[in-house]
């Protein structure tokens, strides 16, 4: 090839700009868009028509229902959402569904509910209340060490889970989080191991031990805390890192709803372990919470037109509404119920289990929306014909605005 | 070194970006899907370099495509697409022959209803038959009268579904819509356009890849050439590429958990050989060299077919200002992308990772500071 | 490995010295893909051969590694298929290479209901025997009027277009020479 | 061609590229058809009557190449009053014999030659499927033959076929097979335009076409219009066979068949050949012009390569020890033989008629009729198992503990374990080296057979019989290598190519062929692979290193020229037709021929150059007659001997077609070799009654992802996994007529067996409209079969029997039956089924539609 190559790019925008001025070009566009249009408004009968397509055969509807592929087109619902008008090879997904299972998902919990905690405890060790430090403490260990297990134990080549530490790459949200689960976890472990101390004999080498560990404890307690926010955010860029229409285009909420929903689980922790005197905090801990969370998620529900279809419907939908009336629940349960330790509890357990339904709802509303091609073309062709009648390049694409 | 102000996106030339000094011209993929004949050699020459496993063994129906899609066992995937549409300047092949109405959309309307196992999870999934008519439509597409037909009455056989052996055939109905007798058609109200689109599809090879980016263990890695390569010796199957391909191409091996997909054959290139595909293609619809070459060659090539009467040719993934800082491996097709089930208007989700980052920093904050004012706030 | 080696070796000290901070290339390879090389480089032998399919006749190149076949494709000195293949001939590894191919006689006695293993000698020498057998029971030495046949019509053989030109030489050779007239192959059908 | 051939077609695409039309011709639109700028759907079986219509198009316009027409064409020739026209006789010639279902031919002879056809009577030629004789040469006439170079003359050939095809209209076209007249005068007429002195057009036809009762028509027709045009003998011309297997066209050259020997020498027939001299006479045609004079050189030479010292002039070089024909002995007749128990042992050597040969149960039932079976094969295919798994086991009509037949199977060597020469389908010779040994007992045919043979020599060592002094005489001590004494397979080639006895030196041309005995050649058109010593097959200059027509790459037959007849690419006086299509041309100075090719001539006889009166042989060829292996050295547009059903092509029905013949009251060729087995019964045709009861027309075909009976592809997965099951095309317009769902299962039900597969329902095909009528066809895939990765019914169970008279191949392309929704029945009730059908077309076991039907009535005339 030619020893000086040009810049990259040059030659097509030589071409592309050829093209513009060249009137030759012009019957791909007049031929081709309206051949588009006659199709598009010439099948709008035959698609409508066609939602009835799996009511008419139960037998497809249940089968199809299992698979999930299309599921939401299962049931009868289908027929008043009209279907938007979208083209596929053989209808197929054009993404790859998410090959992650469930326990991803219990990650997002038990990493934000981690995180939570040790905030918690980090308060509860600066203001003296060592009901809500020692909770939190043992709590955030507890749920650290889930978290690795549900990691690991998703990976195809769980014997391999160490090769995340072979690179650190600012590009790729799970290298940063493991990271800072990396940084995280070893000091929440400490911090934990030093709720250890009071039990230990006053004197021998364990008696030192004792001595020593407190203040260990308070130093790790204060490194957890200080990466626990990092912890309880940093998977709301993993999910919006990806392809998967409904989270990517959420990026800017996902945090948002993950910090909330961990404020609100460490405060359901604070909620059930601590004695109501000093629960005050965690009281405050989860009005934040619900109020980061619940915006969020109600952001995500309205704000992404076609893309906020998944988080309204189906299991997705139900998980999502059950979190809204938990969190609810919890947070008036924790203000009103201040002096009964049983409505506080319950008001704990609430806040989790509202926690709990959001990562699910959030993380199954993203599946959904990978697995039917209809959330992956619509808004990228509406992105096309916009701009191919906003400039007069048919079939090429015009420069994105810039980042 | 400071990475390149376009690292994230926008043109690149992406092998020096990520660190090889003196590399190589970019090597790529130009398919020209204007002389596929759909004969799978590529599918076939890539498996038998790369030992890529079985895919399956059941018939689709979605014309001559019983692979199904590009998966971690397929890494070339051949479309075949059945349409009454005019093919550039052709005559058209059934003008004057006693025809009733098209039946390509119904028929792709059923194959939408065949999935099939490929050594992947979940394989290839049943797909929505309206979404599968329009891509087969080159008019209106009577998709209900074929199926509110009653199967019973005007389909014998579709009353048992056994004998119609429909159990993994979709929705039941007629091979067409219409009520009118066969025949009947002078040719002219009946369908006399019809074309065979068929592509020979591959890992793109993204100048910005996703998949590459959010791998965490660096198994994705770019080589010299500017491709994108899987190392298979340290993939742990974490499976986050997987829903970062804004193609769908990377998959996951059932029964070995890694992920796969095209090496555009790294081996044979540090060899300087031809990737196994490109070589066999006996009609050089598959062309492999330097990108420049390829992307003018292309340009050359939608020239021509528009000057030849082929106005609907068009370049798919040639531009290195789309969505994702354009493709190392380009197509020529002769219909919308998502006909071949190729995304209209991919971009890479890494375009955002600066905001996204912040807003996580952001909320991370609040977070912090809601904790303190929950801790000093308040009497009790 | 000594810990010096083990950290140079480690791809993050490489982002952080290197080239490639975000650890996109050439920090991320590892030693594997550094000493990729094509399997056809190190091939013991490489046999000029033809595709066995049809009869184009496109050239193939046959590459051998530790006595087994590594790779076939197209060989690009050919005239006629200029190194390309069809999905069959892309196929040729996978057909000598396959596992259902059957490397072992088999032999079925009558009204047998299953194969049953049999020595290739003995194999040759049964069928011989039979040749001969039904050579002597149905030989023709002339016709009615005494004009000569020379011939057996007890046996036939049918294949000869997917073999080489040497053996069908040899088979009409050997047939005709036994008096064997019903010799046919594809080239009939 | 992109289906059955891809990596020919890369040649199709580039001349596509550089701006050529490319029409396709199908009755359903392959991968073919998809790139191609124009489709024409077709009746399956009616090509005669499309390219007759070419041919008149031409003749009607005066669009022919006249100079090439009048020079190099019998065009001018004068054909004898005797002769009358299917014009005038409803269908037939003159000479038919309704007895015997054959022509005499002596009144197609050129006047004045009446008496010479050599063939009185065709009967015993059709038995022994003579044409394949003039493969390589053309069949006998006399030199000196009238000529009207004004083309004026009644009865001048020019003439004659003026009339034969004057009602082969575009309206005869569309009526006959359904292409609209438009799209036919668009193919004719580009067809016209891109032949003459400029341009030349190819017409390139894979070997279905060979598979039909008019097979040889076929191609004769395409010949025609090959000839008239001018496209004959220059580079881009030509009538182009893609065949369908690595060596078909060595196994025709160097024959596994029944009627020839090596070099398409006739095996001796009992009758005509009882010496020596007759046999040789009978090729040689004394008196006659052309190459075939040194037949007696070529005839000697074999039966001394075969025999050795024992072959001397004396003995007539052992001339009796060659077995005699007295009839058909083709592989139908064999199978039905088998049925009938006549034949005891039977060897299939990389060759699957279960599934690969038509009526698939008549094969297997022949087979499980056997005293002994020997396969060899690299897979268990199904005519290996047929008694195990075969369909029938399925029916009870093989029972497995009541079949005799004892099987030897015995793995073979693939391609890559054994060295030796395929010749492709151009007529080069490739040799291939031996990669690695073949695994367990495979072994490779030569060693096979070579071993096999030692062996029956051994145990007949002590015999006295004079029968097995054939077999004792036998030159067979070829040397073996290896620890398996694999024999050398380049001393076998050796010997095909010929050397001198004496001096054992390997002879370079058959021009050195001798008659006396000095000379052994094992295949006289291959003499010259071996020339100096050297394999020439075995030559691979890159074609990056020569030119175009690349002559050091194998070696072609005969003596390695690429294009036959290249004569013919040179005007009269030896100068190129045209700049752009220069090729071989006479070069004064030098006093030679000369090119880019082999000149397919006498090196240094000049176009001036002619015959003294009563020159043969060679000599009597003259300066400017191209066509050298000719009688005439004409290219014959009308055919006074060797084709069979006549010497111009007529359009007649398939055996099985729903549709009355709208040209002829004959309906289909009347010298079809039929067969009145009870296993072989003929679906009814017009204008037989109950022809409605197989109401469709049906076709079968390759994938490109498969091979012939899949034996080298379902059993290989990554090609199994892309066409996985067994498939029936139908048009939309069908699927509503017999509720067919795409996806659904149908069964097909034929005269002789039913089969079911998955359904297609794809705009691809398309209905006709033939005389009114509307003609619903349906296409299957011939691969699949009950063994391998992927199954399925095998579509050859479909077809009955019925041959082409020139070459006995079956009519596999084309045949009638019922399309059923649902799967087929399975045990007995499958039999019953068939019976019923059969008792409702009213065809008894055996039945044969007449071969005579002229009666407009329909009324059968003579036969059965």
């Amino acid at each position: 090839m030619s020893p000086h190559r040009p810049e990259v790019g040059e030659i097509f925008r030589r071409f592309r700009d050829r093209l513009a001025a060249d009137g030759r070009h012009q019957p791909t566009d007049s031929t081709d868009r309206p051949t588009v249009n006659d199709h598009s408004t010439a099948r709008a009968t035959a698609n409508d028509q066609s939602t009835e397509l799996p009511a008419a055969n139960g037998e497809s509807t249940g089968r199809r229902g299992r698979r999930g592929g299309g599921g939401r087109r299962g049931g009868g619902e289908e027929l008043r959402v009209p279907e938007a008008e979208f083209t596929s090879y053989y209808g197929r997904p054009i993404l790859k569904a998410p090959v992650w299972k469930w326990d991803i998902a219990a990650y997002l919990f038990t990493g934000g509910l981690a995180a939570g905690s040790s905030l918690l405890a980090a308060g509860g060790q600066l203001t003296g209340r060592p009901a809500l430090r020692r909770a939190g403490r043992v709590t955030a260990l507890a749920a650290v060490s889930a978290s690795a297990v549900f990691l690991v134990k998703d990976l195809g080549r769980p014997a391999r889970f160490h090769h995340m530490l072979r690179v650190a790459k600012p590009t790729s949200p799970m290298s940063m989080g493991t990271w800072i689960l990396t940084a995280y976890g070893p000091a929440a472990g400490v911090a934990a191991i030093a709720e250890a101390a009071g039990v230990l004999p006053r004197h021998g080498l364990l008696g030192m031990a004792g001595r020593a560990l407190p203040p260990v404890g308070n130093v790790a307690g204060l490194l957890a805390a200080g990466t626990a926010p990092a912890l309880a955010t940093y998977t709301g860029v993993l999910l919006a890192g990806t392809a998967v229409p409904s989270w990517h285009e959420a990026y800017p909420e996902l945090p948002v709803i993950f910090a909330g929903s961990a404020l609100a689980s460490g405060a359901g922790v604070g909620l059930l372990a601590a004695p109501t005197a000093q629960a005050g905090p965690a009281r405050r801990m989860a009005v934040a919470g619900a109020a980061l969370e619940l915006y969020g998620t109600h952001r995500v529900e309205t704000r992404l037109g076609l893309l906020s279809e998944p988080y309204r419907q189906g299991n997705p939908g139900w998980l999502l509404r059950a979190s809204r009336m938990l969190t609810i629940g919890g947070v008036a349960g924790a203000l009103l119920g201040r002096r009964s330790r049983l409505v506080s509890g319950l008001s704990g357990v609430s806040l989790l289990a509202a926690s709990l339904a959001t990562r699910f709802g959030i993380f199954y509303g993203g599946v959904a929306s990978a697995r039917d091609p209809r959330y992956t073309v619509v808004p990228q062709r509406e992105r096309v014909d916009a701009r191919r009648s906003g400039m007069d390049l048919p079939s090429d694409r015009a420069a994105p605005p810039a980042v | 070194m400071i990475p390149d102000p376009n690292s994230l996106y926008g043109p690149l030339d992406p092998a020096p970006d990520a660190g090889w000094s003196s590399a190589p011209p970019r090597m790529g993929f130009f398919t020209d899907t204007s002389v596929c004949i759909g004969c799978k050699a590529c599918e076939v020459a890539c498996k038998e370099w790369n030992g890529v496993p079985e895919s399956g063994l059941d018939l689709l129906g979605m014309s001559y495509d019983n692979t199904g899609a590009l998966t971690a066992n397929s890494w070339r995937h051949v479309a075949f697409i059945e349409q009454p549409r005019p093919a550039g300047h052709r005559t058209p092949p059934f003008a004057g022959t006693p025809t009733d109405a098209s039946v390509s959309a119904a028929s792709a309307a059923v194959a939408a209803g065949t999935s099939k196992r490929t050594g992947t999870d979940p394989g290839v999934p049943t797909g929505t038959p309206s979404a599968a008519a329009r891509m087969a439509g080159g008019g209106p597409v009577d998709v209900l009268g074929a199926i509110a037909a009653d199967p019973t009455a005007a389909n014998p056989i579709a009353a048992d579904p056994t004998a119609a052996g429909l159990g993994s055939a979709g929705p039941q109905f007629l091979g067409m819509p219409g009520a009118q007798p066969p025949g009947r058609g002078t040719g002219e109200e009946g369908r006399t356009d019809f074309r065979w689109l068929m592509m020979s599809d591959v890992c793109k090879h993204c100048t910005h890849a996703a998949c590459l980016d959010v791998c965490p263990t660096g198994s994705l890695f770019r080589t010299e050439f500017g491709t994108v390569v899987v190392q298979e010796d340290i993939c742990n199957g974490c499976g986050y590429c997987i829903s970062a391909c804004p193609y769908g191409v990377i998959d996951q091996r059932k029964d070995d958990g890694r992920a796969w997909k095209c090496t555009l054959c790294y081996d044979r290139l540090g060899a300087g050989m031809t990737p196994a595909c490109a070589q066999a293609c006996p009609t050089e619809s598959i062309q492999y060299g330097p990108l420049d070459e390829l992307r003018e060659r292309a340009a050359a090539r939608v020239e021509t077919l528009h000057e030849r009467g082929v106005p609907e040719a068009r370049l798919y993934g040639h531009d290195p200002n789309d969505g994702v800082g354009g493709d190392g491996a380009f197509f020529l097709l002769l219909d919308e992308p998502e006909v071949y089930g190729l995304p209209p208007d991919p971009i890479v989700t890494t375009r955002d990772l600066p905001k996204m980052w912040k807003r996580a920093g952001i909320a991370a904050l609040a977070m912090a500071a809601a904790t303190v004012a929950a801790f000093v706030g308040g009497s009790s | 490995m000594g810990l010096r080696t083990f950290i140079e070796g480690w791809p993050v000290y490489r982002q952080l010295t290197g080239t490639d901070p975000l650890g996109r290339g050439a920090a991320a390879q590892s030693a594997r893909s550094a000493g990729l090389t094509a399997r056809t480089e190190d091939a013991d032998s490489v046999a000029r051969s033809v595709c066995p399919y049809c009869a184009v006749g496109c050239g193939q190149r046959v590459f051998v590694r530790d006595g087994q076949v590594s790779q076939i494709e197209g060989d690009p000195d050919s005239p006629i298929s200029r190194g390309r293949l069809c999905p069959k001939g892309s196929a040729s590894k996978s057909l000598v290479t396959s596992p259902l191919r059957q490397t072992k006689v088999r032999y079925r006695r009558p009204y047998s209901t299953q194969w049953e293993d049999l020595d290739l000698d003995t194999a040759l020498d049964m069928i011989a025997d039979r040749m001969l057998a039904a050579r002597e029971q149905t030989w023709e030495d002339v016709d009615t009027q005494g004009r000569p046949l020379n011939r057996t019509l007890g046996f036939s053989s049918l294949g000869g277009a997917t073999l080489d030109n040497e053996e069908n030489y040899l088979i009409k050779k050997l047939f005709t020479a036994m008096g064997a007239l019903q010799i046919e192959n594809q080239a009939r059908i | 061609m992109a289906e059955a051939h891809p990596v020919g077609f890369q040649w199709v695409m580039e001349a596509k590229r550089k701006g050529a039309k490319v029409f396709h011709v199908d009755p359903r639109f392959t991968r073919t058809s998809a790139v191609a700028d124009s489709y024409l759907p077709i009746r399956a079986g009616t090509d005669i009557a499309l390219l007759g219509g070419v041919v008149r198009y031409i003749l009607d316009n005066e669009l022919d190449f006249r100079e090439y027409v009048l020079s190099y064409t019998n065009a001018a020739t004068i054909v004898s009053e005797d002769f009358s026209d299917t014009e005038d006789g409803d269908g037939f010639f003159s000479g038919f014999d309704p007895e015997t279902g054959t022509y005499v031919q002596d009144s197609w002879q050129y006047e004045g030659n009446e008496g010479s056809s050599g063939s009185g009577h065709t009967a015993k030629e059709r038995d022994s499927a003579s044409g394949l004789e003039h493969e390589s040469h053309g069949a006998q006439v006399d030199g000196d033959t009238p000529r009207d170079e004004t083309l004026q003359h009644p009865r001048c050939v020019y003439q004659i076929l003026k009339r034969h095809f004057s009602r082969y209209t575009p309206e005869m076209v569309e009526r006959v097979c359904g292409i609209p007249q438009d799209k036919f005068l668009e193919l004719a007429e580009a067809w016209t335009r891109n032949s003459g002195r400029e341009r030349t057009g190819m017409l390139i036809y894979s070997v279905g076409w060979t598979q039909h009762s008019v097979g040889v028509q076929y191609i004769r027709t395409g010949a025609i219009i090959q000839l008239l045009l001018g496209n004959m003998g220059r580079p881009g011309g030509g009538v182009m066979a893609l065949r369908g297997h690595a060596s078909i066209q060595g196994s025709t050259d160097i024959p596994t068949l029944f009627n020839l020997l090596p070099g398409y020498l006739p095996m001796p027939h009992h009758a005509d050949h009882p010496t020596f001299d007759e046999w040789v006479d009978s090729i040689r045609h004394p008196g006659q012009k052309g190459f075939w004079g040194n037949a007696g050189s070529f005839a000697a030479s074999l039966l001394k390569a075969y025999w050795g010292d024992a072959a001397t002039p004396e003995n007539d070089f052992c001339y009796g020890y060659l077995p005699r024909m007295t009839g058909d002995h083709g592989t139908y007749q064999q199978v039905l033989n088998m049925i009938d128990g006549k034949i005891k042992g039977y060897f299939l050597l990389g060759q699957n008629p279960a599934v690969g040969s038509a009526h698939g149960r008549a094969q297997r039932l022949g087979m499980a009729n056997l005293d002994w079976l020997v396969v060899r094969d690299l897979f268990e295919i199904e005519s290996a198992t047929f008694w195990k798994n075969g369909p029938e086991v399925a029916t009870g009509e093989i029972v497995p503990e009541e079949c005799r037949t004892e099987v030897f199977f015995l793995p073979a060597a693939s391609h890559v374990e054994k060295e030796g020469t395929f010749t492709q389908t151009q007529r080069l010779l490739q040799w291939r080296e031996k990669a690695v040994e073949p695994p367990g007992d495979a072994r490779s045919e030569l060693w096979f057979f070579y071993h096999l043979g030692r062996r029956l020599r051994e145990k007949l060592a002590d015999s006295k019989l004079p029968r097995d002094r054939a077999l004792l005489d036998l030159t067979w001590d070829y040397p073996t290598h290896g620890p398996r004494a694999e024999p050398s397979a380049e001393s076998v080639l050796r010997e095909i190519n010929g050397y001198d006895v004496a001096t054992g030196r390997p002879l370079s041309s058959f021009a050195e062929a001798r008659a006396d005995g000095s000379t052994a050649i094992g295949c006289w058109i291959y003499t010259g692979v071996y020339a100096d010593g050297v394999n020439q097959a075995a030559r691979r200059k890159s074609r990056h290193e020569q030119d175009w027509v690349a002559a050091e790459w194998g070696w072609a037959w005969p003596a390695n020229r690429r294009i036959l007849y290249n004569r013919a690419s040179a005007d009269p006086d030896g100068n190129p037709w045209s700049e752009r299509k220069r090729y071989i041309w006479w070069d004064a100075e030098k006093g030679e021929w000369t090119g880019h090719d082999v000149p397919d001539f006498e090196k240094t006889k000049p176009p001036s150059y002619r015959p003294p009166p009563g020159a043969s042989g060679t000599e009597g060829i003259a300066g400017d007659d191209p066509f050298i292996m000719q009688g005439d050295g004409k290219g014959w547009l009308y055919a006074p001997s060797g084709v069979l059903d006549g010497p111009l092509p007529t359009h007649y029905e398939p055996v099985e077609s729903p549709v009355r013949n709208p040209l002829y009251g004959q309906q289909a060729n009347p010298t079809r070799k039929m067969y009145a087995h009870p296993v072989n019964s003929v679906n009814p045709s017009p204008p037989e009654g109950h022809s409605q009861v197989f109401p469709y027309v049906f076709t079968v075909s390759r994938l490109t992802e498969h091979h012939t009976a899949g034996g080298m592809s379902r059993t290989v997965s990554p090609l199994a996994e892309l066409q996985p099951e067994m498939f029936v095309e139908v048009s939309p317009e069908l699927a509503v007529e017999r509720g067919l769902a795409h996806l659904g299962w149908a069964h097909l039900v034929s005269g002789r067996a039913v089969i079911e597969a998955r359904v297609l329902v794809t705009d691809r095909l398309t209905p006709l409209r033939i005389e009114g009528r509307l003609i619903h066809q349906v296409w299957l895939p011939y691969h699949f079969g009950f063994e391998g990765l992927v199954t399925g019914d095998s579509a050859n169970d479909l077809f009955g029997i019925s041959l082409d008279p020139n070459v006995l191949i079956q009519e596999s392309k084309v045949g009638t039956c019922d399309v059923r929704p649902g799967r087929r029945p399975t045990g007995p009730a499958l039999l019953d089924l068939v019976a019923d059908y059969q008792r409702r077309a009213g065809i008894g076991p055996g039945h044969n539609a007449p071969a005579v039907t002229t009666d407009s009535e329909g009324r059968e005339r003579s036969d059965s």
